[in-house]
């Protein structure tokens, strides 16, 4: 079947070691996945109460903001660099040794490298804000997503995609992050939302979104993005870029039919909401395996990965567990099905890496469940403290009143939808006479 | 003078206007609110959430009129917003003491009256 | 004037017979497309009664989840294998023989070219669904999607460009799709519109769009798109790709132009609908042109595409014929424009190809009237016969009480714009006391 | 420390001196900067009143039109052709002499540099707008857009990135626009407010942005387009293009994190169109500065420039100028303080080109003090001519009335959002009985 | 016949639905409004402009009820939007004179009784 | 007690607002409608459909008062709502039989007397 002829690796015209046809590809895929993060703002808003959605929007901006920051500083040193098993060191703090040169083993400068890895830990830690929107803090959730990017994301990085990490070791086979981005948001996510409680409103009111349209554009725009996610994680226009273009199209579309199917079969009408997650689901599905898996294996990986995130999502609002927009079955476990599936289905032929069970290699089930062990529990623990150790230091939620009256006006000071009448300008107050103000006794 | 209130579909919001046009009602006030009756029931699914919508989209007409015009707008509206199944709404006729046109500060029912 | 010298093809660095460059730019030129199908769900949603915005959008993403699969499993087979002068056969269904390999004559990886396509499928599809919103089944629509990328699209992408296609064989000259995505969807919109009938409100009240700003918005991202639609045609970067680019430029903008201009000059306002209805005439009727055409001969179609496609958006609502988003309008009858406009202005020294009339070959007037009357006739007949034979088994439309409520509500459940207030939550009920419920009796 | 191997400039496989990546990523990065001028109107359609939405979007989907026509007619020749070192000349109007062939000195299509600097031109007439919005007519407002390309911009443009230019002459650095976009906008914006006047609830009532989510959107659209935008302005992959590329990551991610601070530390909250605002104020600091300075330094950038812009946006409603988004402040000043950062902080290291003061050049702070000092005199006194030239030939503002009721009716008959009922239907008039119309005596 | 009008807060209007429903009353329409009473300031701040957000969201009820389902109405009303706090609301009672339903055209009474 | 209902331009909601604020009265509600009366109409077109806009927005004001504040309140909307031209809304004065507090439960003139 398939030999290396199926498998070209353009490298361009590469002069001192960098190609310019993988340059574009990576800026693109870059600026790609940079532009998630407001969709995700976009997709959340839209499942918010209306009094919440700029806070809900502003997460993602604002975690865009602190994390890119903390990424150059010192996340990415500690990702990237050498170091032990567990976690790089500080040799790259600040950018320091970092250039428009190659990266060694890439044909693409190092600065390319350092912003795609950066859009990674950013998306994920807007990701964990779906477990806590409606009640938490903003200032806090900033301080939580500086944190969470350096204690939590940067080693779960390093495990898997550093040389150095240990579960690359043991070659684990993670293409575009379902250990450090989709399980990790996923878990935390779950720990974020036992700490923080749930929304008192929740399980005694019907809460609904309130811009279905919204989300239906932002979870449009995250699969947009999604291409430049999965397919720029080959780090070249070579390699399985195209394989992982590829399973990102058939993947988010079997997800999405197979949810809508179910849908229908359970009595119900296919709803707009289901139709947005169930793309999120399928995208995160194939995140992992991308790279690794046949177009046909990613449709029956798009196909399965419903059904148990489908059920968790029916399920959950029936206990007490208010994890909001529901990031644990749409990431944590979408995540974990993709990790588990590569076990099975990857095909050395399409991957020129390794097999899974099915092709003969029933020891990469094993790597891979290792991984699907280790993620959860550290992500879980590690928040679930970071969190606990917050809160002694600084309130994570808003009072309840606030809550009540929602906080874009209580944090931002700012509703979403106005129309201005009823609102009577206080500064600048020059044309407006100020006996007005001093008629009130 | 009297106010008519009239509650009825979205859909024959339209006709209800072209009614009380023919009517020769020319002045009224329209709002959009949520009503709850006798209507069987509308359920939303959200993520494993279901819903009952209990409330319904309905038109609000007000309408200020001379009492001699009550029954034309009364009518009017029956007529026009009827379909026959529940939920098509309900009118009230509540007396009015005063009516002012802003305009000009006329009273009552030269108040309503259109100028032409 | 231009020689080979004002045409050079940029090969890159090509290994195994791929060019980075090609492959970063076809990668992205098909995310981009695939962002266009969403794109018109947004566009649409906003030009429909707020009542039906979900339904509308849902509609383009439905198409994306079905039409997905069956490119892959058998239409990219129908459409792009040998197979005879009207249709391929199946050598390719499955994705069998496809790789990661270079399709032969280009330097791009056949995955892309699929993926490419399929986004072109995909989008084709969707366009159908504004001849029939606001009325028909959701269910029956996704059936007919994927009956009619097998039926009618993929051979009509056969025709023109398989090698072995009977239009291609005439030297017909369709860029990026005049015959098979735009003659093709308006034309069966038009057969779509008489067999499912018009709304039951229309020519009864005025019905309006509710929401200008996703008009303009999604016509936007339209237009962003298509440069990848249209540039992307090329399938590299060199040969007509800068040409088809700066053509998808320059037509869009001079209709947008002349569009506000007749309204204008019609005693009227230049209309925001207007404008973004514009926007997608001019880049339809660019289409099959842009790789054959000089710059300023865009200009001059983007100007005369307006005419007709304004005159039958006017004059269309006083018909009975309740073609609800006028896609034979801004689809059919632009894309017919301009492959007709190709017959007399194509340019040899900008395409290396051919010339038309005013350039000295007459004859290619007659081939591209050839494509111009066979499209029409074989979209419209086959989507009326398909739809037809669809209503035997199944209810096409929506009952008539469901078209009153609005088919976001009875087709999906959901509504799109909520405060939450007044929705009792009837499941989970854990938290909810069921004494209530109890209470009515 | 950095040497010529860490500015590797990989040129791709030149084919007749055309690089395949070198065009995939400019056609990309130009159909990203396309793509913002409608992510404008919708960032300022948000910031509206809802009876202005259409009219202010409008009016940047109104700039893409004139403004692309314009630019291949004649302002594309006057900006880059060579004339003086004030102004183009005439040789390349309509396009004359331009081809596929790559432009000297660059690896890239001529075409494609073309569409690219046209996107520039296209959105900075389309920023001005924001200084008008809610009372100037529509037709006048294209008509200014037009010739302020041909009078303004083209010179501007000229002055700083032709070789003939008198800035590019005293080797003034502008990576990519400080002078010809953000100062040109920012000026003229402050010109066209002072000659079209306030807006008559100006000071008097509340006047509150409509809809925070689409100014959220559009920020954020703005800011992924800005990729294209920064990291395009190299024209090719290689050289300074990483580094602008992560230069325009760092800084706009700064500018938010210190505007949410200031908004934060004055007693209030972190406001949502505060964020919107930071984020575009960031992007256009770092503008002129993407290519020349380091990321540490891109950071301090992005630190710096919210300081005066927020202070201005404060001070300047309480001043009589209704210069109604801010787009002195937001891109004026930003660009202001970008141009003169250069000139302590360019590093030859990072740049190849020259190194500002702080690293022994201070005879660029000379350079960049005469740009910072030229370009606001010329496009505020050339802005301030023009409009009032205008004024003696056409009416510039609406009448008060339309004013009163909104931009959108007025100018383009039609609501953004509507439900449609209380509409009646007037044409076409076949199911609707005249007899209703007839009885209104 | 009386018309009840109800003002109360949002996040009271679900609770109100509910005890207005145990109160045995099926007919009653609903619409969101804005409100100023004594509650204190709310300020906003919008790029350098402070606003003084002088009116709060509130929930408009409108019940017709017959004479006798007056005090109950008032009742749920008043016990299930109330938080103590200022800013709850009024009650409005207002007279009607006539009352139709559409559907059928009964009067009155019965035209606020539901069927069953 | 009495329900003094305004309709006025939302362009002039913020004068009557503060022209209320002026004659001390400090309760009051507001909501969004929309109206039809004497206004020359305003046309508008979709895609080849003409429509006419027979409906104006408009804001209205629901302000329950004491008798004796009737008069000062119908002046306040009066002045402040005037601009002399077609469309400037009317002012309906209502009958109202009991008003309550939600917060208190005090009834009538208690209940809209501001507690200061
Ligand atoms: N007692 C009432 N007070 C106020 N509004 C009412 C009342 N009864 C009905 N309505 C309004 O009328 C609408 C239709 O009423 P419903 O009782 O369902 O219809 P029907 O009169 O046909 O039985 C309701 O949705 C509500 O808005
Ligand atoms: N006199 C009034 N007329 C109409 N509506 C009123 C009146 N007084 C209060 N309201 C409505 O009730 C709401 C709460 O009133 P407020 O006086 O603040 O509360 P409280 O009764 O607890 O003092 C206001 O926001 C307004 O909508
Ligand atoms: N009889 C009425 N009943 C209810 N609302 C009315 C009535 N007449 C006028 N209105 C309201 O007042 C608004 C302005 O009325 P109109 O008659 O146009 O003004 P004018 O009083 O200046 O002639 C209308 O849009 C409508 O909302």
């Amino acid at each position: 079947m398939h030999d290396l002829i199926s498998f070209p690796i353009p490298l361009g015209a590469v002069k001192n070691g960098i190609d310019s046809g993988d340059t574009a590809w990576m800026m693109v895929a870059t600026a790609l996945v940079l532009m998630m993060t407001p969709a995700l703002g976009l997709f959340y808003a839209g499942l918010v109460r209306s009094k919440n959605a700029l806070n809900t929007f502003m997460m993602s901006l604002g975690a865009m903001a602190v994390v890119s920051v903390t990424w150059v500083v010192i996340a990415y040193s500690l990702a990237f660099d050498k170091g032990n098993g567990f976690i790089g060191d500080l040799h790259n703090v600040f950018l320091r040794h970092v250039t428009n040169g190659p990266r060694t083993g890439l044909a693409i400068p190092e600065l390319v490298f350092v912003c795609f890895q950066a859009s990674f830990c950013i998306i994920t830690a807007a990701l964990i804000s779906g477990a806590v929107v409606e009640r938490m803090r903003f200032g806090s959730y900033l301080v939580f997503a500086a944190l969470w990017a350096c204690l939590i994301y940067a080693p779960m990085a390093h495990w898997v995609w550093s040389s150095n990490g240990w579960l690359a070791h043991r070659h684990v086979m993670d293409f575009a992050g379902g250990v450090p981005v989709e399980m990790a948001s996923g878990f935390s996510a779950l720990a974020a939302a036992l700490v923080v409680g749930a929304r008192k409103d929740f399980g005694r009111q019907a809460i609904l979104p309130h811009n279905g349209v919204y989300a239906l554009l932002g979870a449009s725009l995250l699969w947009f993005g999604w291409f430049g996610f999965n397919a720029g994680s080959a780090l070249t226009t070579g390699k399985q870029a195209p394989l992982a273009f590829t399973n990102t199209l058939l993947a988010p579309a079997t997800t999405l039919g197979v949810w809508m199917l179910i849908d229908y079969l359970r009595g119900r009408k296919a709803t707009a909401i289901g139709a947005a997650t169930a793309i999120v689901v399928g995208a995160v599905g194939i995140t992992p395996a991308a790279g690794f898996i046949s177009p046909m294996s990613a449709i029956l990986l798009g196909g399965l990965a419903a059904i148990p995130s489908y059920a968790l999502i029916v399920w959950r609002p029936r206990t007490r567990l208010d994890e909001t927009l529901d990031v644990l079955a749409a990431h944590g476990l979408a995540g974990f099905t993709g990790i588990l599936f590569i076990g099975f289905f990857a095909q050395a032929s399409w991957n020129l890496t390794g097999n899974g069970l099915l092709f003969g290699s029933p020891i990469q089930l094993g790597r891979q469940a290792i991984a699907a062990g280790a993620a959860p529990v550290y992500a879980f623990c590690g928040t679930f403290i970071l969190l606990k150790l917050m809160g002694l230091v600084m309130r994570i939620r808003v009072h309840e009143r606030d809550e009540g009256k929602g906080l874009d006006v209580g944090q931002h000071g700012e509703e979403a939808y106005t129309r201005g009448e009823g609102a009577i300008l206080i500064r600048p107050e020059h044309a407006f006479d100020l006996e007005y103000e001093g008629s009130a006794k | 003078m009297k106010l008519v209130i009239g509650i009825v579909r979205p859909e024959k919001a339209n006709d209800v206007l072209e009614a009380l046009y023919r009517a020769e009602v020319r002045g009224l006030s329209v709002s959009r609110i949520q009503g709850h009756g006798g209507e069987t029931d509308q359920v939303e699914t959200y993520r494993g959430t279901v819903v009952k919508m209990e409330l319904y989209e309905k038109v609000r007409f007000e309408v200020g009129v001379s009492d001699n015009f009550v029954e034309p707008t009364v009518n009017a509206i029956c007529k026009a917003g009827c379909t026959g199944e529940v939920g098509d709404g309900k009118i009230f006729v509540v007396p009015v003491e005063k009516v002012f046109r802003i305009r000009t500060g006329e009273e009552d029912t030269a108040a309503v009256t259109p100028v032409l």
